[in-house]
Parts: structure tokens; C-alpha cells; sequence
């Protein structure tokens, strides 16, 4: 049946807010360097370059086959994924099908993105049908701050606890060299930043970063001649859902119909299939994608990490915290680093480098065996991925 | 890495300006139809699980089954609750007009009488302490002969 | 050993000029509720994936599939879009199926031309650091590489148009074709210039349309349906972007992405064991270069192939029987319906542009500049 | 589908999307804009693996993915290789049909190098004639400072 798939290099650029020394071919292959040089392989050894990021934020329609110069791709198989925020996970996703169906021995995956060159939030009001709700889409922030004002009716969380998340991510990133906000803010400093989408401030919001982010994966018997310490894909579940822009009717509970998001089912699946009973016990981090900072609380209950309405006290106990006893996002998560094309890839490198033991000053506490990776997007869409430092 | 200051770093603008023409099709085009002639809100129901959705749409986007034709649209709002809502003090560059968005700009997802069924829409009210989930609402339509077929027929949600 | 993929279902909407009348996931609704007829299948209690091509630029829209979810059945499972052309959604199902993810697929996807500006959305494809102010587009850079490609091998006008009088011609026996035509040589040649040495019939028309098809993992196909069609090999391959990089005259990639899947398909002699084309020529010369890629003639002989009557709907290796992209049919759409083409023609559904006894069929799909990246498919006829 | 409303007008929404776009071109291809604006020099990059001259010059190889930054000036005539006469207006607003482009190869390139011709008789346009960049008198750093290639004199 189907082939097992490693990890066999990952390498990202730094992450800031514009990089004007460079276009962005040159940024991917900054990225693209890096996860040759990890995996130590030549552009040659490689067989198929995938890729993923959006349209419009750059401007470029088939930007895949635009800058084959830089990603390496030329004379190479390879496609380009375009699915929104999950571009990133999917793109990586994709790498693994390429694998695991035999069709490639080693696949280079590619997510970037550089938000300095383009309206962000104008693309993103334009995931709206034009003739129903685009005159009221915000970039993807007003889902967001409806979707938060929500978890606070339903479960008590303050806006303090979103003030927590944010001031723990901010101490990650300041250990993460890559990442792009790496300035360290308290509860009360966060608390006081300038209102942007009632009722999120600008800093429980993700930035636009510009960056790019690498993966090379292998077929067993390949990854097993490249590396001591591949890192095996163990699973991954993708869960989309339907148009939901104007409505949003999954995000509530509405009369005769209960709340059910993506997170809910992407969690309940993936767990249960690869019998992990004790979450919080089994997996030993969570790079998750965390577009604001309410919804780390939010989605840790939805991907039934933890109870209904326990996330928020999650984070006033710590237990979320880089050196806490279930770490999420210990290299500062997409509220400190969000270059959208590269948020999934990126949350997939990280996650890497928490179990090979390579994060340096960002690695956590615990020993990690396993790690969840999540990718958001879309309607509220998500892919869920387990990774493992064993095969098996 | 850095760039070197001797170096001048080129950038080049680009404006890119593509025009559309977008089919609104059988069921959005009926409901964008109905707000410009009659000035109501129309929404359908899947027959199977029993969403709606405002605008009536072809498909149950859950469990796949033909929602009810023009006939058995049924009329909802122009009254509402809002469920959810958030105002936007932030501007930023609106992709269909080039314009920059006035702000604040408050919006609201009315879950609207008659039916289970939300439509997302804009609020008069743009003070965020006046606003909460529960709020009243009704919809304020433009004057008929200004009506255009499109969603902005509606003009925004009032608090009654 | 895998179990091979196998087509169970395609479905395509007439393709037309405009369909000013349907919605972009109305376009989509009519092709998949087609295959739900056809297989009796559920979308939402059989189908595992759902994989879908479209075009943000094309549609107006960040994250174009946006449209698509509701009228796919794609709530809560996997569903995902690959850019570029149909093909590679074709090609990324096909992996679903083979990495034992999922059982059964349904690829899907659509695009209207007539909505927009093809030269400001293909102008954007182009280099933006050196080339896009120039205002290049697919047409101007096509006819350099029309113009390259006919002066290095003496290749006439007259026999580019001659891809467009057969083509145009076959068209008229597909119900699907947008536009059939009878036409001589000179109609074609005195059409209006559109860049020499293109003409307008010798361009693509505008196109409105979708297409989807229906994979399964091949015990599910055999339960689902009498004639699968199996997924033999495939290929596929980058070029080079700029057009000063390339060799214009020939088509490196293709010939690559055409020997991967001959490969995988264990076709050694291609001209000799295949029985159909159906190919994405955008214009008329390319059908003529990518059978010199395709390995179906040497190099320079796409001419001599034309004239020699082969690839006529009676020759020995007929091309682009159902009129191909020449005789309408949308961008991103063009490599998929390729593939539902290709597989009507052996499951013998094609009725008067049936081609007798076809077994062995190529499909191939192309996106970016002058055929900067080729997918090929050999399809098999399956069943009793 | 459409059958049931057809008799009645299709509701369109006719709209735009309107995007800025600020492209960084990055330290080589600078040096390539500045080159021709301050100096009128079309400048290549070699790749020393492959033993090749490019142009319009990128930092990496195609063919070996090497990092490139050797500058080569390069004459500003050349060959060219294919052309094509167009009939109609393109999506830039400068350009009036009938135009020509062409693909160059400018002389110590190995690589052809895309933009329109001018000062030609469109009718005796034929690859393999000898062409020169002719240059524009305000330049501001972009591809345009290049006004078009036209024919040598030599060649016509």
C-alpha cells in the first residue's frame, strides 16, 4: 500500500515585515537552500517541487511556473497548491501524497509568501461571493472577531486570557530567530494596544509577514540514506467545509442546530484513529495555526485536546507555555509570524525541529515524540497532522 | 542578508485593474431580484436536514440535497437579532472600487425572524458598547427607484 | 503492487461562449449532479476527497474553490485546489487514491472566461521584474514561439490551419463543443490577424464551462461501473519561464512529462500502441509541437504528420476527436476535460466522433506560457 | 439550470479588483535597472558552472541552481531570434497595434532577451537580423528604458 513518508530537511527564511533586498524568488530560494543544505542533497536529487501560496497577494496568476529560476523547479515534476490560509499545511500535504503514492522519491515543498508587495487584507475580502457578502468581508479578521466574541458568551473567557496567549507567544518568539514580532510584551501591554476589529486589538491579531519556509521529504527507503533523524508523517486528516462566508452558521449555535466546526471533526478523527486517548499525555507539543489570539483556547476544546470551555483555563494555569506540560506553539505561533503561503509550512518545520531536539532556545521542556500540527483557512477550514520520530 | 547601503534597492508599482462581470445565477439573481421589486428577504430550506440559507442557494451545503425551488421560498426578516458582530476601525483599500473603506464600519450576523437563518450585513450602529448579541434589529432599505440588484439595496440593519 | 485508479464517471457542461445565466457553482452543480445520475452514487456518504482546479485571477475571487464547496459535498472532508490547469486536480486525486488515503475521488473544475480580461489575467503570469510591463500575453508570446518553431522546421500556415479545419470539423459530432465549424484552409488563413502569425481561428475561443470526473481505487471502480478506465501512467513536467531561456521550437517539458508516463505506463513504442490524442492546443501550431513532444513524430515533422492525414478522425492516430481546445473549451477546465474526453472515447460513449476500437489513449494538459508546464495521462480501456 | 429564468435578463454584478503592487526586484536585478538608467548598460550574470552569459540576469542558475552574481556587460546589438506583429491592443496602455516583439539574443549572451521592436518596417521583420536596444532620453529604472530594439542600419 501506500508509502510511508519522512521529513528528511526543513529551513525557512527569517520572517520580518518587508524585504525589499530581495524579490520573491530570491526569498523562496533563501528557503529552498536552507532545507537542501538540513537534508544535505543537491537541487538534483530532488524529483518533484511543490508549492503553495496566494494569487493575488502577490498579483501573480501561475506564479508556481513564474519562478521555477528560484524554487528549482525546472525540468522537474511538480504543481502548485492554492487552498487560502491552509495553503501552507496543504502544500506540505500535498508533498506527502506525492510520496506516499510512489509517484516521487523525494519532493520539495514550498510555502512563502511576501506581504510587503500587496493589499493583504483587500485580497483576503475577496474569498466573499461579489454579488452577497464581499461589501462585508474584512481580510479574514472579521470571522475571526465574530468567532471570538462568541467563545466569550459561550464560555466565560475574558479578554485578559487572550492578553495571556499573546504575552506567552511573544516570549516564544523572542526566543525564535525566525520568527518576525520578537518584541516581548506583558498581559497589560497587550491589553492596551489600539482596537482594530472590535473586539480584537492589533496585537491578538497575526501580522503580514514576508518569508518563506522549506521541506524535503523522502520515501522510506530514501530517507533512511539521507538521514539519522528523519521525522516520519504519521497521519493527517484534511476537513473543509461548506460556504459559510455569509452565514456563518457552523460558528454558532443557532435553534435545532449545534455549533460543529472543522476543528471538531478534523480532532475527533484524526485522534481516534491513531488511538490517542490522552491527548495531552500522547502528544508532547502543538505548532498550532493561530490566527488570533482567542482561538488557541477555542480550538485546543474543539480539536478535544482538553474540555468544553477549559481552554482559556488552560492558559491562566501555563500549562500552554513553552516550559508548561502541553507547549503550544513555542515558536511564537502565527500571532507573532504569519506570511499566510508559508504559516502551515512553517508550523510543519517547527514542529520538525521540536522532535529532531533542534530548536534551540525555543525548544520545549518535555521530551517530544509527537506533535500536532494544525492549518486554518478558508471558511474556517482545517488540516490536522500528526508527525512522530518514529515510524510506526 | 541585509542589504548593503551602497547599494539602491529598485521597486517597481503596479496597479493591477481587472474588470468582471459576475453571473449571480438562478437563486442569488431571484433573491437580488425580489429585494430591488418587493423589498423582501427571501431565504430557502434544505428539505432533508432543514437549513436554511439566506440567500436561497441551489445546494444544502451540509448533506448535499436540492433546497426548495423559487415557489417554496419562504420570506424571512425584515427583523432580526443580532448573534454576532464586530466593528471595523481599521481602513483599508476596498479590492472593488479602489477606494479606501469608511470607518468605523460596523457589521452583524442577523439571525433574522421566520427562520433558523443568519445574513451578514452592515449595522447602523457603530459604537461597540451599543451593541450585543441579543440587539434588535430591522433592515433599511434604499428608496425603490435607487434600488440597483444588488446586496446594498439593503442599506444597513437600524436598531428598533 | 497498488491497486490502479480508475475512472468511473466524467461529466462536462456544453462548453459556450458565455453562460452569463449560471452562477460559478451552478456551472459546477450541472456537472456533478451528471455524475451522480450516472453512478447513483452520494456525494457526502461515498465520495472521500474532493480535489478541485480553478483560477483566482480567472474568477475574480481569493480562493476561487470558495464557490465550489457547497455544490461538491465537500462539507467536513477533504477538499482541496490545485492552480494551473484540470490536469494536475486529475493528477493530484490520482495520488490520493494511489498513497491508499482515500477510495474514491471527485475531481472537479470550472472557469469563465467571458467574465473578465484573458490579456490583463495572462499578462499577469509573466515576469513581473523584466517582462510583464511589456504587456506580453499568452497570444503575443505563443506567436514567437508559432513563429520560431514554423521558421526552423519549414512549417507552413497552411498546415497550422489545417489542425484548425480538422478540429473545427470533428467538433461538429461532440455535443459539448462550443463552437463547430466547417472551414477550408483559407478561412483560416484570411481570418483576422490576431499576432502573426496567429490569426483568430488559429486562437482558442472564449469559453465558459466546467467538468468533473469520478476516480476510484480499482475494486470500488469495477463495483461502480461496467467500463472503468484505468490511469496507466503519468507524467509531468516544469519548463523554464523566460522565453529567452528556452528552445521555443521544442518543448523540453513535455517531452519529459510524456516519457515519465509512458514509463509508468510501460509504453515503449508510443506511436505504434497508442490509438487517441486528446490534447490542450490553445492554438493551432501547438498541436502540431506537442506531437513532437508527445514522442507521436520526430522532431520538426509535425507538418508532414498534418498533411499526411494521421491524425484525422479516420487516420491511424486521430487527435483531438471531440474538435480539442480550438473548438472552445475553457482554460483550467482544458486539461480535465482532456481526460473525460480521452475516457469517453474508451469507454466507446462518444458516439459520432467515436473512434473505433480505441484502447490505448493519451490525455494531456498544459498551463503557462508557450506550454511551460505539460501533465500527460495513458488511459486504458478496462471492463469486459 | 438556467432554463427557468431564461425570457428575463441575467442579474449580473458587474465589478472590479483594483490592487496596488510594489515589487522589490532584489540587489542584482537593481543593479541591472540602475545600469541601464544612470549608464545605458545592459548588464548579464555568468554562471560559472554552466559556462553561460544571462540575460535579463537572475541569482540563480535554471539549469545547476547556483548562486549567481559575476555582472557582465553586454552589447547592446544583437540577433533576433523570433518576433511576432501584433493586431491588437495588448493589456499596457503604451503600446498601439500594429507593434512588434521580439526575442533578442544581445551579442556574449547565451540566453534571448524579450521586448518590442520599433523603427522597423513591419513587413521586413525577419529572424536573424542584427538589432540595437535603443534607449529612452528620461529613464527611471525599469524595463522601458529601453525604448525598443531596431534594426542596424547594416541589416536593413
Amino acid at each position: 500500500m501506500a508509502q510511508k513518508v519522512a521529513i528528511v530537511g526543513v529551513g525557512q527564511t527569517r520572517h520580518t515585515s518587508r524585504r525589499p533586498d530581495v524579490n520573491d524568488g530570491e526569498l523562496i530560494s533563501e528557503a529552498v537552500n536552507a532545507a537542501l543544505a538540513d537534508a544535505q542533497l543537491a537541487i538534483k536529487d530532488i524529483d518533484t517541487v511543490v508549492s503553495g501560496n496566494m494569487d493575488f497577494f502577490e498579483g501573480h496568476y501561475l506564479n508556481d511556473a513564474m519562478l521555477v529560476d528560484y524554487t528549482g523547479a525546472c525540468g522537474k515534476a511538480g504543481f502548485k497548491m492554492n487552498t487560502g490560509g491552509t495553503v501552507g499545511t496543504m502544500t506540505f500535504i500535498s508533498g506527502c501524497y506525492c510520496v506516499a503514492s510512489g509517484l516521487s522519491d523525494t519532493c520539495l515543498v514550498i510555502g512563502w509568501e511576501k506581504h510587503d508587495e500587496g493589499p493583504t487584507t483587500s485580497c483576503i475580502s475577496t474569498i466573499a461571493d461579489p454579488s452577497v457578502d464581499r461589501p462585508f468581508t474584512v481580510g479574514a479578521l472579521l470571522g475571526m472577531a465574530l468567532i471570538c466574541g462568541e467563545y466569550m458568551n459561550r464560555t466565560g473567557c475574558k479578554l485578559e486570557h487572550a492578553a495571556m496567549v499573546r504575552a506567552q507567544a511573544s516570549e516564544n518568539a523572542f526566543r525564535n530567530p525566525n520568527a518576525h514580532l520578537r518584541k516581548r510584551y506583558s498581559v497589560e501591554d497587550v491589553l492596551k494596544a489600539r482596537i482594530v476589529l472590535y473586539p480584537l486589538n492589533l496585537l491578538m491579531v497575526c501580522p503580514t509577514s514576508v518569508g518563506a519556509c522549506a521541506i524535503v521529504l523522502a520515501s522510506e527507503a530514501k530517507a533512511k540514506k539521507i538521514t539519522k533523524k528523519p521525522v516520519w508523517v504519521k497521519d493527517h486528516i484534511t476537513v473543509h467545509g461548506e460556504y459559510n462566508g455569509n452565514h456563518y452558521h457552523n460558528q454558532f449555535n443557532l435553534p435545532g442546530f449545534p455549533r460543529t466546526t472543522t476543528q471538531m471533526v478534523a480532532g475527533k478523527k484524526l485522534l481516534q484513529r491513531n488511538h490517542i486517548t490522552k491527548p495531552l499525555k500522547e502528544i508532547q507539543v502543538f505548532e498550532m495555526y493561530d490566527p488570533c489570539a482567542f482561538v488557541q483556547m477555542s480550538w485546543l476544546e474543539d480539536f478535544g485536546i482538553c474540555g468544553k470551555g477549559e481552554g482559556w483555563k488552560m492558559v491562566e494555569k501555563g500549562v500552554t507555555a513553552r516550559e508548561g506540560a502541553f507547549p503550544v506553539c513555542p515558536s511564537g505561533g502565527v500571532l507573532c509570524t504569519n506570511s499566510i503561503g508559508d504559516s502551515g509550512t512553517v508550523r510543519v518545520a517547527e514542529a520538525v525541529l521540536q522532535i529532531r531536539g533542534d530548536a534551540g532556545e525555543h525548544q520545549v521542556t518535555r521530551d517530544v515524540k509527537t506533535a500536532l500540527v494544525s492549518g486554518f483557512g478558508g471558511a474556517f477550514w482545517t488540516d490536522l497532522l500528526l508527525l512522530s520520530r518514529t515510524p510506526d | 542578508m541585509e542589504p548593503k547601503a551602497d547599494v539602491e534597492l529598485i521597486t517597481q508599482e503596479m496597479l493591477l485593474k481587472i474588470p468582471y462581470r459576475w453571473s449571480t445565477g438562478e437563486y442569488i439573481g431571484e433573491f437580488l431580484q425580489e429585494l430591488r421589486d418587493s423589498g423582501r428577504i427571501y431565504a430557502n430550506k434544505c428539505p432533508n436536514c432543514g437549513r436554511f440559507r439566506c440567500p436561497p442557494w441551489p445546494v444544502c451545503g451540509v448533506c448535499h440535497t436540492r433546497m426548495e425551488e423559487r415557489g417554496k421560498w419562504v420570506e424571512v426578516g425584515p427583523k432580526g437579532t443580532v448573534i454576532g458582530f464586530s466593528v471595523v476601525e481599521q481602513s483599508f483599500l476596498v479590492p472593488t472600487t479602489g477606494d479606501m473603506l469608511e470607518v468605523p464600519f460596523s457589521v452583524g450576523i442577523i439571525l433574522l425572524d421566520g427562520a433558523p437563518v443568519t445574513l451578514q450585513h452592515r449595522l447602523q450602529e457603530t459604537n461597540p458598547d451599543k451593541i450585543k448579541a441579543g440587539l434588535r434589529v430591522e433592515a433599511v432599505f434604499k428608496p425603490k427607484e435607487q434600488r440597483q440588484e444588488n446586496i446594498f439595496d439593503i442599506l444597513y440593519f437600524r436598531t428598533i | 503492487m497498488p491497486q490502479r485508479v480508475g475512472i468511473v464517471a466524467v461529466a462536462q457542461t456544453k462548453h459556450e461562449a458565455a453562460k452569463p445565466r449560471q452562477h460559478l457553482m451552478e456551472l459546477v452543480l450541472e456537472v456533478t449532479d451528471k455524475i451522480l445520475e450516472e453512478t447513483g452514487i452520494s456525494l457526502i456518504d461515498d465520495v472521500d476527497s474532493v480535489v478541485s482546479c480553478s483560477q483566482d485571477h480567472w474568477d475574480g475571487r481569493t480562493i476561487s474553490s470558495m464557490a465550489i464547496p457547497d455544490v461538491t459535498g465537500s462539507h467536513l472532508k477533504d477538499e482541496s485546489k490545485v492552480a494551473g490547469d484540470g490536469a494536475y486536480a486529475v493528477l493530484y486525486g490520482v495520488m490520493h487514491i494511489l498513497s491508499g488515503h482515500h477510495d474514491i475521488v471527485l475531481v472537479v473544475s470550472h472557469c469563465s472566461e467571458s467574465q473578465t480580461d484573458a490579456r490583463i489575467i495572462q499578462n499577469c503570469a509573466i515576469d513581473h521584474i523584466y517582462h510583464r510591463m511589456l504587456g506580453l500575453d499568452f497570444i503575443s508570446c505563443a506567436a514567437m514561439q508559432a513563429n520560431l518553431y514554423m521558421h526552423k522546421y519549414g512549417i507552413s500556415r497552411e498546415q497550422c490551419a489545417k489542425v484548425v479545419v480538422k478540429n473545427r470539423g470533428n467538433a461538429r459530432s461532440n455535443p459539448y463543443a462550443q463552437a463547430p465549424l466547417e472551414l477550408s484552409v483559407e478561412d483560416v488563413l484570411n481570418s483576422k490577424m490576431l499576432a502573426s502569425p496567429i490569426t483568430v481561428l488559429d486562437a482558442k475561443p472564449v469559453s465558459d464551462g466546467a467538468c468533473a470526473i469520478l476516480l476510484a481505487k480499482e475494486d470500488r471502480a469495477k463495483k461502480l461501473t461496467d467500463k472503468p478506465v484505468w490511469i496507466k501512467g503519468v507524467g509531468n513536467c516544469y519548463d523554464a519561464h523566460f522565453l529567452g531561456d528556452r528552445d521555443l521550437a521544442a518543448c523540453d517539458s513535455l517531452v519529459s512529462a510524456s516519457k515519465r508516463a509512458y514509463r509508468m505506463a510501460g509504453i515503449a513504442s508510443p506511436r505504434k500502441e497508442v490509438d487517441l490524442v486528446e490534447m490542450s492546443e490553445m492554438f493551432s501550431y501547438q498541436e502540431l509541437l506537442w506531437m513532437e513532444g508527445l514522442g507521436l513524430c520526430g522532431q520538426g515533422e509535425g507538418g508532414r504528420l498534418i498533411d499526411s492525414g494521421a491524425s484525422r478522425m479516420e487516420g491511424d492516430l486521430p487527435v483531438n476527436p471531440s474538435g480539442g481546445l480550438l473548438s472552445g473549451v475553457p482554460v483550467i477546465v482544458a486539461g480535465m476535460s482532456r481526460v473525460a474526453e480521452a475516457a469517453l472515447q474508451l469507454r466507446g460513449e462518444c458516439g459520432s466522433h467515436q473512434i473505433p476500437g480505441a484502447k490505448i489513449a493519451l490525455a494531456h494538459g498544459t498551463a503557462g506560457v508557450c506550454g511551460q508546464m505539460h501533465c500527460v495521462f495513458v488511459l486504458e480501456k478496462g471492463g469486459k | 439550470m438556467g432554463q427557468k429564468i431564461t425570457g428575463k435578463e441575467p442579474i449580473i454584478t458587474p465589478g472590479w479588483i483594483i490592487m496596488p503592487y510594489k515589487y522589490s526586484v532584489g540587489a542584482l536585478a537593481s543593479k541591472f535597472f540602475v545600469e541601464l538608467r544612470d549608464n545605458k548598460r545592459i548588464m548579464g550574470v555568468r554562471c560559472s558552472e554552466c559556462n553561460r552569459v544571462i540575460v535579463p540576469p537572475r541569482s540563480v542558475c535554471n539549469k545547476c541552481f547556483s548562486k549567481l552574481h559575476e555582472c557582465v556587460e553586454l552589447d547592446s546589438k544583437g540577433t533576433l531570434l523570433t518576433y511576432t506583429i501584433v493586431h491588437y491592443t495588448p493589456s499596457c496602455e503604451w503600446l498601439k497595434p500594429p507593434f512588434a516583439y521580439g526575442v533578442i539574443q544581445l551579442d556574449g549572451a547565451d540566453t534571448g532577451f524579450t521586448h518590442v521592436l520599433g523603427e522597423v518596417d513591419l513587413e521586413n521583420i525577419k529572424i536573424g537580423m542584427r538589432v540595437e536596444a535603443v534607449f529612452k532620453d528620461k529613464r527611471q529604472g525599469n524595463i522601458l528604458d529601453i525604448q525598443y530594439f531596431r534594426p542596424l542600419a547594416s541589416s536593413l
